[in-house]
């Protein structure tokens, strides 16, 4: 049983190995892709269901005890996330069989993609401080070099910057680590949760949180710490920017959730209400940002940022119901913006550009692109009964049970404002009449199927967790069940029999 | 009494070091600075070795000693020779006492590119 | 009673067959699809006498039920009086739209829009759960975007949609957390428990913010004054489109939103005042813009805000004869502007032209739209013996109940208004010589004059059959009212002051008939005004955010890295300095570990080291900097024992050196780039974040509250690690996990470094 | 107090503070420059020191570990000589 | 020792800050090594301080005696070191492509991508 | 940078490089060294005589291309946790077995030891990797 | 070959602190395998080696006491105030042919007084040196002592 949580792991990474030493035959690389990650997405399914019958799972690595070695821990949330990578790795594997060139594809896509997929996997599931630091770099160096790989000139500028901020957040997050293993001699996050947790108004804990908050708050793209994610999102290849988007941010999300859930909980009071002014900061300035923008993919990652907000919103409110918030947000987010991201792709094989001003005839040319763009877009938007309104209906709720009038206020103004951002690009690609100016060579029928697959499949996604969204709130509320109440976590990593 | 030498052979290495890094800021020209640091610096550094060698008397010790002193006496003259070698080429300008240069005279112009009157070219990269 | 949800869901089930019939079929398809709304109309008829018996029909299931959110409905007389009318005039409206879009390529999608919005605006007026109803409320909003783009290609019809969705949206928002408040309030989202919890919500302390975002949702949806403007604009859209949504249905959601919650909400002042207020000025605004247009949709739609305006009104006074006169009037609105609209667009199909000052005569090529355009125009006008004069009559009694002077004075303008466009619309037109249009007019096809036919007989027929009229009506009253409320209409009051200020409406507004063209002349300012209206409000409160954007993006996101840089290190130093200040930071001790000397001259050479790197104006002299500073660390690595360590940063910076010296030949020299000033600034934060680091550090070493877990390692390295090097067997045994995960990155980068190398697609050069 | 006592510990103890500052007076003339090949031998000094440094350290802990650290720092600092004298030869050839 | 050390640390802090608020590239770089190596160190020192006695267990012992140097922050250490120098590797070889790219070390000319 | 006496001492020195690697690797576990810092003394080695001759002759003596080697050595540090799998323990538990061939070897050998030649063959491969790439960048 | 394999095998032993017949085979195979490695690879062709030991241990005696001189005589111009070199670049014809003699005559005189190798011509013939002390201007004389000091010592023990 407990294996289930190192399979997530193990999968991805034995892949790009694979694919690594099989790097002269792109069609085994490709194989490997889809069937690496169907069979990650399948462990997740496995792994989601092992953690829902039976409650958070741990593995001692190295048969260590707790507090000793690393344990591998999967709780609700985290075995959600795993699933989301699952989902995502195989969505964007399928696409970009379709849409990767071969000089990218020849120079290690595939083994980057998976690398990345086990960082972020492993960021998921550790239950160590450090631990999560490391696979942090496996997901940022995966993701620098993913970004970077063609070496066109806005790749490179987008790259630096990308780098040069996540190396300085890395290098918080380091330095956080080692002074809270200065002060309270150990790693692993539970045991940390026990030995800070009477420690009470201490001025260093906080300070250490807040060295923590802005770290993750980087790799997140909290306000006002986003700066990266504009600068660079939009440069890479389509299928890299959707996976970017898919995940790379909600392992910034996921643990600032870990962390100010199970270790920094000593004031509450004071944290937390920093992170929600973060939380509504951020969605405004993204939504502005991606107002200003008119450019497909550019006025998508101003999106994450202020959808970011959403997410972390929950976090500060800290109530069941907002955590459960944060945590369908999570899901529904990574859906629709890694969709949204992968469209932008067809659009562009479509219509020749990513500038607005450049596409146009769309709707009519193209009219099952149109409708699952539309059908995505009202879901980031907000707008009922997709997934996007679920969460912003539930992050609402929460946030006025709470007496938050204004974060909700913002919460939804700014999803007005999404609302507009999303009908700029349907007016613009889509309702538009094409410019005129010579367009490229349409796709194959071929390659058109294999693109849309992993769309409709996203798309019939964010529909169907918006119509049937019980079950997954169910399993949000428990997660965040979990997630205040984390004695069941400290329990299942430290209660374990010593080796 | 092997307290004593291991004292003075390590003693004698630093201060050979000492001597040294002095000579490195204190000579005018780069190959003079070089002959000082080649030299000093291996036998200050070789003095040392050998006074843990005594000090600890002991087969893994020395055998570690005179291994850092094999590795040294290897590397310190090729390492002087190929900067000294490359400097030179760079036209690292030489002290205004320098006697004499009979590399330069062999060198064909076309080699060392030589224009009137071109003073050492700035290294300062 | 599970066939209420599927009623609802049915239109959304064809709508994924329309593309398919309309493949088929082409424009007969509307034939075809018309059946269902007509079955509907049949069913929710037959609901009518549960819900008249007082135990009306109902269905609940839990959706998301942790939420709070039910997907449950609710068939009383209200409900089912806005279910028979939108799928009663959706039947006539899907046959019309198959002949007016007739060879149009996106006619399908119209056909799948339209049963879309129909399924949608059934779902809102059954609805019992709060979130359900918002859900289906916000599906109206977004079809009819879809609907009003119909013309996408066009960038007026973009606006225009893009218009409606904005103002009906952001007031759909405000309702979301208005709904949410209520839910709050009243302990339940379920509206049929709500309307029952009138006294606990009126007294509650929510109960103003509810109001005001209740308010918010139903005046932007119900185009009231002043966000009107959406809807004369959403005329960009297809004739069905605005026959459907933007008189007869959509637009009445607001209305319905009002009466629906009249027993929750209503009863207060502050309910009192402020829909008696907006719906009078709505009424003005809308009445009096309507005189000066010409275009016969423009025409219409003003005077569709200006009847919202005046039902609003009316659900205000709250009085019975208020509602009765509010509910009559508005089934009778219902149908004669739905048929109105679709005179207009099949004149406009016909004609060529939609405009009323250049059109005349059609009666001859038109008989059939004629007639129903005469119809409809006499119910309008509240002149024949139809439902709308009985609703006229019963508002106007109504008003002079209320005993307001103003509001009775703005009911008659507003009436006479009406009575001049109903005779633009339905007599001008077709009366006097055929003008010179730049079509021959032809009769419509069945399909587009069978429907305003129907509606305009039924308008008579209903207002002739007062009984029948009463009966259908009585339900909703009650559901209003929120209790039984007997129902009797009859044509024939008597003459009263009502029957009065009628008359004298209806000689108003054909004074203003016969002199139309003169209204119109003087209502040019009425333009003038408009274009600092709200319309322009709106464009302008884009421009403003826009604006606020760029200028935003333009700072925030400056394309300059050291900036960036700033904000993260600013961030952390604020928010850690912060926390140290109010939380209260422990004091320094001082050191333990003894200093020496050697170590005193390392730890200068750290220093030396780290600041000559900055001095440094060559690069090499930088680097070669940068490995002294390293050597040093290295050192201090050894002065407390820790040999891995030291033989790993010293190899590690040695092959750092070498990948510099490698590469550093391409790249170009330093510069002194930045300025004095600046250098300033950053020497100032650097030296106070190092500041702060360095404190940290030194707080961190005294602060141990618990013993490092080491000492298990310390113990269990040999015996069950087999190794004593305690580090080593922590690097590949105790957390060989790290160490997987760092090979991995150094594999990456290893490979990503030869990659980035290796393949340059920018073709600057080519390897 | 972990490190040993004796005279030749005292006298490790300062041969390190002697080495240290030929360290010291080795990275000024680092920082002097003028060219790279003064850096370049500067640095080499510098490193030889510091491997002295730690020969010296183990004489004054008692522990003769830190040896292995040295040679590592005496194989590898010729590398790095190799490397920067590799760029300046680089550099004539280029200027020629 | 340990206040000479948060010295150190805090300067190599600020150098590496202020190297990476430069324009240049090449600084950049080397703000970001002084930045790792002021990280490790600070892991280093405030893991505590113990002259002398590496963690390596004398033949034929089967524990370490009682004051040694905590193995675990030197472990981590040198996890860390290792990964920036990978992550270093891979970003002086984007450095030298992105200068190539932009014809210029100028972090200046590289704003194209924003907004 | 062809040179008569660097290229000589780098012949010489190669060999001291490559058996102080494989020293430092084999004893890591109770002495200071490991797969690590035996990957960058023998890359060292090799990179120096990448510099002294050219990346093209260090391709030949290497004989396997650094970017396998990369790949072998992941595959070997991550394989080497599997058998722990079959075992029914958890991922990455050390398996140990004592080879004892009298008068020559008397080691435990486990799992962690192959692991740290994955590391090893790992950080040779990523070296080597880069420092040929750059070389071949440069001319 | 041979020899340089037993050096490898007793610097094995040294590294691992026991000269015992275990260490110095696992030693000697190690070596073998690099060796093999290397000579696969090109790098390592056959070089004669005969031992000399006893010219050999005379020539390190000789080697040593240059070095102390040189040490001397930079430390005395190092520490006092003045200069007293007279240096130059001087080019000594040579006799040792091949790759290792050179190689190793080159250090030998790198490490000696006031003598640094710069460079071989490129037709092996000349060894250019910075000299420090020229004394009076004279190169030959300082060409004479390397020749017959160093080189014919050198050459003796090598071949």
């Amino acid at each position: 049983m407990s294996v289930l949580t190192v399979i997530p792991v193990l999968i991805p990474l034995c892949c790009a190995v694979a694919s690594l030493l099989a790097r002269r035959s792109i069609r085994l690389q490709r194989k490997l892709a889809v069937a690496g990650t169907a069979a990650l997405l399948f462990a997740a399914i496995g792994l989601m269901t092992a953690v829902l019958h039976h409650g958070v799972l741990c593995t001692q690595s190295g048969s260590w005890p707790a507090p000793f070695g690393i344990t591998l821990v999967a709780d609700i949330l985290s075995s959600v996330m795993v699933m989301l990578t699952g989902l995502m790795g195989l969505a964007v594997a399928i696409y970009s069989l379709a849409s990767m060139d071969e000089a990218r594809e020849r120079s290690g896509y595939y083994p980057l993609l998976h690398m990345l997929l086990a960082g972020v996997n492993g960021a998921f599931l550790t239950g160590d401080l450090f631990n999560l630091y490391v696979w942090f770099e496996v997901m940022l160096i995966a993701s620098f070099v993913l970004l970077a790989l063609g070496g066109e000139r806005a790749q490179m500028e987008g790259a630096i910057k990308y780098v040069t901020l996540n190396l300085m957040a890395s290098a918080l997050f380091l330095a956080g680590v080692g002074i809270l293993y200065g002060m309270a001699g150990t790693l692993n996050m539970a045991d940390l949760s026990l030995k800070l947790r009477d420690t009470g108004h201490h001025g260093l804990i906080t300070c250490v949180a807040m060295l923590f908050l802005t770290a993750f708050g980087v790799k997140a793209a909290l306000f006002p710490v986003f700066c990266w994610l504009p600068a660079s999102y939009h440069t890479p290849p389509v299928a890299v920017s959707a996976i970017f988007a898919g995940l790379l941010t909600k392992v910034g999300v996921y643990s600032l959730l870990r962390v100010f859930t199970l270790i920094f909980t000593q004031d509450i009071p004071y944290t937390h209400t920093i992170i929600l002014w973060a939380a509504g900061l951020t969605m405004v300035t993204g939504v502005l940002g991606a107002f200003a923008q008119n450019e497909f993919r550019r006025i998508l990652s101003f999106h994450s940022i202020s959808q970011i907000g959403y997410m972390v919103m929950g976090l500060g409110l800290f109530s069941p119901m907002a955590l459960a918030g944060s945590v369908y947000f999570l899901v529904h987010h990574s859906v629709v913006k890694t969709n949204l991201f992968l469209i932008s792709g067809v659009a562009e094989k479509l219509g020749g550009s990513f500038e607005l001003k450049k596409l146009g005839g769309l709707y009519s040319s193209s009219p099952v692109v149109a409708g699952l763009f539309f059908v995505v877009a009202m879901s980031l938007a907000g707008m009922p009964p997709l997934a996007g309104f679920v969460g912003k209906f539930i992050l609402a709720r929460a946030g006025l049970e709470a007496g938050q009038w204004v974060i909700v206020g913002v919460a939804l103004a700014v999803g007005m404002v999404t609302l507009m951002s999303m009908t700029k690009i349907w007016g613009e690609a889509f309702w538009k009449g094409s410019p005129g100016t010579a367009l490229p060579q349409p796709p194959s029928r071929k390659v058109l199927v294999t693109l849309l697959v992993p769309v409709a499949f996203l798309a019939a996604l964010t529909v169907l967790t918006g119509i049937g969204a019980a079950p997954l709130i169910h399993v949000a509320l428990r997660a965040a069940e979990q997630m205040l109440d984390n004695s069941q976590y400290i329990a299942a990593v430290l209660g374990e029999g010593m080796r | 009494m092997r307290e004593i030498l291991a004292a003075v052979l390590m003693l004698l290495g630093s201060a050979l070091a000492l001597i040294a890094s002095i000579g490195v800021i204190r000579m005018p020209d780069m190959f003079s600075r070089m002959q000082a640091s080649s030299k000093a610096g291996t036998l200050g550094v070789a003095l040392v070795a050998a006074g843990a060698a005594v000090f600890f008397h002991a087969v893994p010790v020395t055998s570690r000693a005179l291994l850092i002193i094999v590795f040294f006496l290897l590397t310190a003259p090729v390492a002087a020779h190929i900067i000294a070698r490359s400097a030179y080429l760079m036209r690292v300008p030489m002290w205004e006492g320098t006697l004499m240069d009979e590399w330069r005279g062999r060198l064909t112009a076309e080699e060392t590119g030589e224009k009137p009157g071109s003073p050492g070219s700035d290294l300062a990269s | 009673m599970t066939a209420l949800p599927l009623a609802v869901l049915s239109p959304f089930a064809l709508s994924a067959l329309a593309p398919w019939a309309h493949a088929r079929l082409k424009h007969h398809a509307g034939w075809l699809l018309a059946v269902l709304p007509a079955i509907l109309t049949a069913f929710f008829g037959s609901l009518m006498p549960l819900a008249a018996s007082g135990a009306p029909a109902s269905f609940r299931t839990p959706w998301v039920a942790s939420a709070g959110v039910m997907f449950s409905f609710h068939a009383d007389g209200l409900a089912l009086l806005f279910a028979v009318l939108i799928s009663g005039i959706g039947t006539f409206i899907l046959i019309y739209a198959g002949g007016y879009l007739k060879g149009h390529p996106q006619q399908g999608r119209m056909f799948v829009f339209l049963l879309l919005f129909m399924g949608s605006m059934l779902g809102v007026v059954l609805s019992d759960n709060l979130i359900t109803l918002f859900v289906f409320w916000e599906l109206t909003s977004l079809t009819s975007y879809l609907l009003i783009g119909f013309n996408h290609e066009q960038e007026r019809s973009r606006r225009a949609a893009l218009q409606a969705l904005v103002v009906t949206g952001t007031g759909g928002l405000a309702m979301l957390a208005g709904f949410l408040l209520l839910g709050t309030a009243a302990g339940s989202m379920e509206l049929s428990e709500i309307v029952e919890k009138g006294d606990q919500i009126r007294s509650a302390a929510l109960y103003l913010p509810v109001l005001i975002l209740v308010l918010m949702g139903a005046f932007t949806k119900s185009a009231q004054f002043p966000f009107h403007h959406w809807l004369p604009n959403a005329m960009e859209a297809p004739t069905p489109v605005s026959a459907y949504l933007h008189s007869a249905t959509m637009v009445k959601a607001g209305v319905f939103l009002l009466a629906r919650l009249t027993p929750a909400l209503g009863g207060t002042p502050e309910w009192e005042a402020s829909l008696t207020v907006f719906g009078a000025a709505t009424m003005l605004a809308g009445g009096a813009l309507a005189l000066v247009k010409t275009d016969l949709k423009q025409l219409l739609a003003y005077s569709t805000v200006a009847s919202l305006g005046f039902m609003v009104m009316l659900l205000g006074i709250g009085s019975p004869y208020a509602v009765k006169g509010c509910l009559v009037f508005l089934t009778a609105h219902a149908l004669y502007k739905g048929a109105l609209f679709m005179v207009a667009g099949a004149v406009d199909h016909e004609t060529g032209t939609r405009d009323a000052s250049a059109l005349s005569g059609l009666r001859t090529g038109m008989p059939f739209t004629a007639f129903a355009a005469v119809l409809a125009g006499l119910a309008m006008a509240g002149l024949g013996p139809w439902l709308s004069f009985i609703g006229k009559e019963l508002a106007l009694e109504a008003v002079l109940g209320g005993g307001n002077l103003w509001l009775t004075a703005v009911t008659v303008l507003t009436s006479a208004s009406f009575v001049t466009v109903a005779g633009v619309t339905g007599l001008r037109i077709f009366s006097g010589p055929p003008s010179a249009a730049p079509k021959k007019a032809h009769e419509a096809p069945l399909s587009m004059w069978i429907g305003p036919v129907w509606l305009a007989i039924k308008g008579a027929l209903l207002g002739l059959m007062a009984g029948k009229a009463a009966a259908f009506l009585a339900p909703a009253v009650s559901s209003v009212l929120g209790r039984p409320e007997q129902m009797k209409l009859a044509l024939w009051h008597g003459v009263n002051a009502a029957l009065g200020l009628s008359a004298l409406s209806i000689a108003l507004g054909a004074a203003a008939y016969i002199g139309w063209d003169r209204v119109r002349s003087a209502g040019r300012l009425g333009d003038t005004i408009l274009k600092w209206g709200p319309d322009r409000l709106y464009d302008l409160s884009l421009d403003a955010l826009s604006a606020l954007a760029r200028g935003q993006t333009r700072v925030v996101q400056s394309g300059y890295l050291r900036y960036y840089l700033l904000a993260v290190i600013l961030t952390v130093m604020t928010l850690a300095g912060h926390a140290l200040y109010s939380r209260g930071e422990p004091p320094v001790m001082v050191s333990t570990v003894p200093v020496t000397a050697y170590g005193a001259a390392v730890a200068l050479m750290i220093v030396a080291s780290a600041i000559a790197a900055v001095l440094l104006d060559t690069r090499l002299g930088a680097i070669a900097a940068l490995g002294g500073a390293g050597g040093g660390v290295a050192l201090v690595y050894v002065m407390y024992g820790a040999p891995d360590l030291a033989m790993t940063q010293f190899l590690v910076e040695t092959l750092t050196i070498i990948l510099f010296v490698l590469i550093i030949f391409k790249l170009p020299r330093f510069a002194r780039l930045s300025r004095p000033w600046s250098r300033v600034r950053d020497g100032l934060i650097s030296i106070a974040a190092g500041g702060m680091m360095a404190y940290l550090a030194l707080v961190a070493l005294h602060v141990d509250l618990h013993p490092p877990i080491s000492s298990y390692f310390a113990e269990n390295s040999v015996p069950a690690g087999f190794g004593r090097n305690v580090v080593n067997v922590i690097l590949v045994d105790f957390r060989a996990l790290d160490t997987l995960g760092e090979i991995s990155v150094l594999g990456l980068a290893g490979l990503g470094a030869y990659a980035l190398l290796k393949l340059r697609l920018s073709g600057r050069k080519a390897v | 107090m972990t490190l040993t006592e004796g005279t030749a510990a005292n006298a490790a103890a300062i041969s390190l503070l002697v080495l240290a500052v030929s360290m010291l007076l080795a990275f000024v003339r680092v920082v002097l420059g003028p060219t790279l090949p003064d850096r370049v031998i500067a640095l080499d000094l510098l490193t030889s020191c510091a491997a002295g440094f730690m020969v010296a350290y183990s004489v004054r802990s008692g522990n003769p570990v830190f040896m292995d650290v040295a040679i590592v720092v005496a194989l590898v600092a010729f590398l790095a000589t190799v490397g920067f004298a590799r760029y300046v030869a680089k550099r004539a050839e280029q200027d020629r | 020792m340990e206040n000479l050390l948060a010295l150190v640390i805090g300067v190599l802090y600020a150098a590496g800050i202020y190297m990476m608020l430069r324009r240049s590239l090449v600084k950049l770089i080397i703000g970001l090594a002084l930045l790792s190596n002021a990280a490790n160190l600070l892991i280093f020192t405030s893991g505590g301080l113990v002259p002398a006695r590496p963690p390596l267990i004398a033949r034929g012992e089967s524990a370490l005696a009682a004051p040694f140097a905590d193995p675990l922050p030197q472990a981590l250490i040198l996890t860390a070191i290792v990964i920036s120098f990978g992550v270093m590797a891979f970003a002086l070889v984007l450095f030298y492509r992105a200068a190539e790219e932009a014809g210029a070390d100028d972090l200046d000319r590289l704003t194209s991508t924003d907004t | 940078m062809s040179d008569l006496i660097l290229s000589t001492a780098t012949r010489f020195l190669m060999p001291l490089f490559l058996t102080f690697a494989v020293f430092l690797l084999l004893r890591g576990h109770n002495e200071p060294g490991g797969g690590f810092i035996a990957g960058l003394v023998a890359a060292a080695g090799f990179a120096l005589y990448s510099l002294a001759y050219s990346p093209g002759r260090m391709l030949q003596l290497l004989r396997v291309g650094p970017r396998t080697l990369i790949g072998w050595g992941l595959l070997l540090a991550a394989v080497s946790g599997l058998p722990a799998l079959a075992a029914g323990t958890p991922f990455l538990t050390a398996l140990w077995a004592k080879l004892h061939i009298p008068g020559l070897v008397n080691l435990k050998v486990g799992t962690p030891l192959i692991f740290d030649v994955g590391v090893f063959l790992t950080v040779v491969g990523v070296v080597l990797t880069v420092v040929v790439a750059l070389q071949e960048e440069e001319d | 070959m041979f020899a340089w394999n037993m050096v490898l095998a007793l610097a094995w032993a040294a590294l691992h602190g026991e000269f015992s017949l275990t260490s110095l085979s696992v030693g000697f195979a190690v070596g073998y395998l690099l060796l093999a490695l290397l000579v696969r690879g090109g790098l390592v062709g056959e070089s004669p080696y005969t031992a000399r030991f006893s010219r050999a241990a005379g020539f390190i005696a000789f080697f040593l006491w240059e070095l102390v001189l040189a040490n001397i005589r930079i430390a005395y111009d190092v520490l006092t105030p003045r200069h007293h070199m007279q240096p130059g670049i001087v080019a000594i014809p040579l006799d040792a042919k091949t790759d290792a003699e050179i190689t190793l005559l080159a250090n030998f005189i790198t490490l000696t007084p006031g003598t640094l190798s710069l460079d071989v011509s490129e037709d092996r013939r000349l060894l250019y040196i910075h000299a420090m002390y020229i004394e009076n201007g004279d190169p030959d004389g300082l060409r004479t002592d390397v020749k017959n000091g160093f080189e014919r010592r050198l050459l003796e023990t090598l071949r």
